[in-house]
């Protein structure tokens, strides 16, 4: 390719946005690469991309130009991602989960508390998949929202009830302290009918 | 840093004529005092293994007696560290007893700055990656995504689950155990100790005005107001010869209080 | 180019960030472009770029690969503002991280310790630039959280994985054995006199 045509690859590449063709005639300007005219070298860019078999082409937009993925391939690409790929839930994540399922209700101030990091946006994603739900509100300040597991969250793990997940003292650490007893208020909301694995 | 360092490499009082905001912007180019100790070594060209702590220490004073003293923690805490170590090297010869395992009263400082090199050096390396990549761009448009379904199959089991619940009780915060309060540095009382001092004694040592098991805030304190006092002039910083302890004088032109 | 290098580019073209190997593999494997091997496809695409003349490059970094604009555009893309440098990290971040990198995991002590300074505010800067991670917590008083680094910071480092930095006996200062309490080994390197402290 020539050196401009070269140039604009890269300047649309970098771009968030199309290129008006008044800015890349600046950018064509500037550059001084010689005879080519910057209609030259777009059509050499697009012909490029065409004849020489791209998974790109340059398409005029709006008063400029843009490199694009190809159609066939754009959809290609987020199925085959989706489908050979399952989703899996990050360390962060688990953590979270576990402590709801152990503790539900509650809220985020505890979870965070527990994991020592921030937790609004691993529960909106465990919320978007439909492991958590809001169950009610907590005492408190501001009233916090209380989450706990889903029917889903048993469901995906092939559990039929939360009391078949082991208790904690059956696993290799005990839980710790008991912490201070959950507001019945917030134990009435509940309303997918588990009871919690234990009161602790 | 090299223009900084033939601006400063004279004595305390060159820097103290000269202190203000342009020595403090100076500064901040140390990332802290085990840099600015680096590049005193470095100009030097000292042998680190064999620093001669009386001279450094007194440079390292030097130069950050042109920081703002509230900004100084770090580095006077370092000073302290080196006037420690300034005094430990007169004591076991004197002692004279078992010269054999006399332990370097530098050792674990030049350990510290070998290992602050070893930083440094990677931060070359770091430097030079960052400076190549950061002149490449990577795709900035972002296409429309195909509309797809939040999630896709899950794949998690019961033993991930596990042993994320084990992961938290391992990982589970103890309850609260003590709040870490910073303690305040006491500069104007420590000036007030000096001064009263400094009213009855034309002149002083660093033991003088020290307390018996001094905590570090009590040392950093009256560091930092010898500083200050020496800055407003009320007081000199001398070093009679080398090795010796500092003296603290009376500026007899100042005015103490 | 053969099919599976067309729709690499694609997936390629239209990522910000890179595509780790595994993601690459999958979306071969589901496109099930007949013989050519990822490997080949990836180096026929690479190929193409450096020979047919491009303003972009495939690099392979963080594990996985990524298109970027060549470095000689940079300015060009600069003065026509269609994309910025990343801010340079200041020394005290740099140190920070390349302690980091070479510790990990490492908590916040650890670090003040070798830096002489406190670190808290870097540590906050690195994460939300995230160049670092929480990876856990460490044992002793306060169970005190321990950092590692990210994909994003090899990415912004331009490194394919960490074992890319030197090592640590390849420094000119190879020091850094674990911690050794032993300050006669230095009293005694400095009774032979000229041990010169670096090879520079």
């Amino acid at each position: 390719m020539t050196p401009l045509a070269k140039l604009l690859e890269a300047a649309l590449f970098a771009s968030a946005t199309p290129i008006a063709v008044d800015d890349l005639r600046a950018i064509a300007a500037h550059a001084d690469e010689g005879e080519t005219t910057l209609e030259a070298a777009l059509e050499e860019l697009r012909t490029h991309y065409d004849t020489d078999g791209h998974g790109v082409e340059l398409v005029e937009v709006a008063g400029g130009w843009q490199i694009l993925t190809r159609p066939e391939y754009t959809e290609a690409i987020e199925r085959a991602q989706l489908a050979a790929r399952p989703q899996r839930l990050s360390a962060a994540a688990l953590e979270t989960l576990a402590i709801i399922a152990y503790r539900q209700p509650v809220g985020r101030a505890e979870i965070e508390e527990i994991r020592g990091v921030g937790a609004g946006a691993i529960l909106k994603s465990l919320h978007e998949r439909g492991l958590i739900d809001i169950v009610g509100r907590g005492e408190g300040l501001g009233r916090p929202l209380m989450y706990g597991t889903t029917p889903s969250f048993l469901e995906q793990f092939a559990l039929r009830h939360l009391e078949e997940l082991p208790r904690a003292d059956e696993l290799a650490i005990a839980l710790r302290a008991p912490r201070p007893p959950t507001p019945a208020a917030v134990a009435a909301t509940k309303d997918n009918g588990e009871a919690p694995p234990r009161a602790d | 840093m090299d223009d900084v360092s033939t601006q400063l490499s004279g004595s305390l009082a060159v820097a103290e004529s000269a202190a203000s905001e342009v020595f403090v912007v100076e500064l901040a180019e140390y990332s802290g005092p085990l840099d600015l100790l680096l590049t005193l070594i470095r100009d030097e060209q000292i042998d680190i293994y064999d620093i001669p702590i009386a001279r450094i220490a007194e440079q390292f004073l030097a130069r950050i007696s042109s920081l703002k003293l509230d900004e100084a923690a770090d580095y006077l805490e370092m000073a302290a560290r080196l006037l420690r170590i300034k005094a430990q090297m007169l004591l076991p010869r004197r002692e004279g007893e078992g010269e054999d395992v006399w332990e370097d009263p530098r050792a674990e400082l030049v350990r510290r700055l070998l290992e602050y090199q070893q930083v440094r050096e990677v931060v070359d390396v770091l430097e030079r990656r960052s400076e190549e990549r950061r002149g490449r761009f990577a795709r900035a448009y972002s296409q429309q995504a195909v509309e797809v379904p939040v999630a896709g199959p899950l794949t998690i089991s019961l033993p991930e689950l596990l042993s994320a619940v084990d992961r938290v009780l391992r990982l589970a915060r103890k309850p609260h155990i003590h709040d870490v309060v910073p303690r305040a540095l006491d500069v104007d009382g420590a000036i007030g100790i000096v001064r009263a001092l400094l009213a009855i004694r034309a002149r002083a040592q660093w033991k003088d005005i020290l307390p018996r098991k001094a905590e570090p805030w009590e040392v950093l304190s009256l560091l930092l107001a010898l500083l200050e006092l020496a800055k407003r002039g009320e007081l000199r910083l001398i070093q009679p010869r080398a090795f010796a302890a500092f003296e603290i004088t009376r500026d007899s032109s100042g005015q103490a209080a």
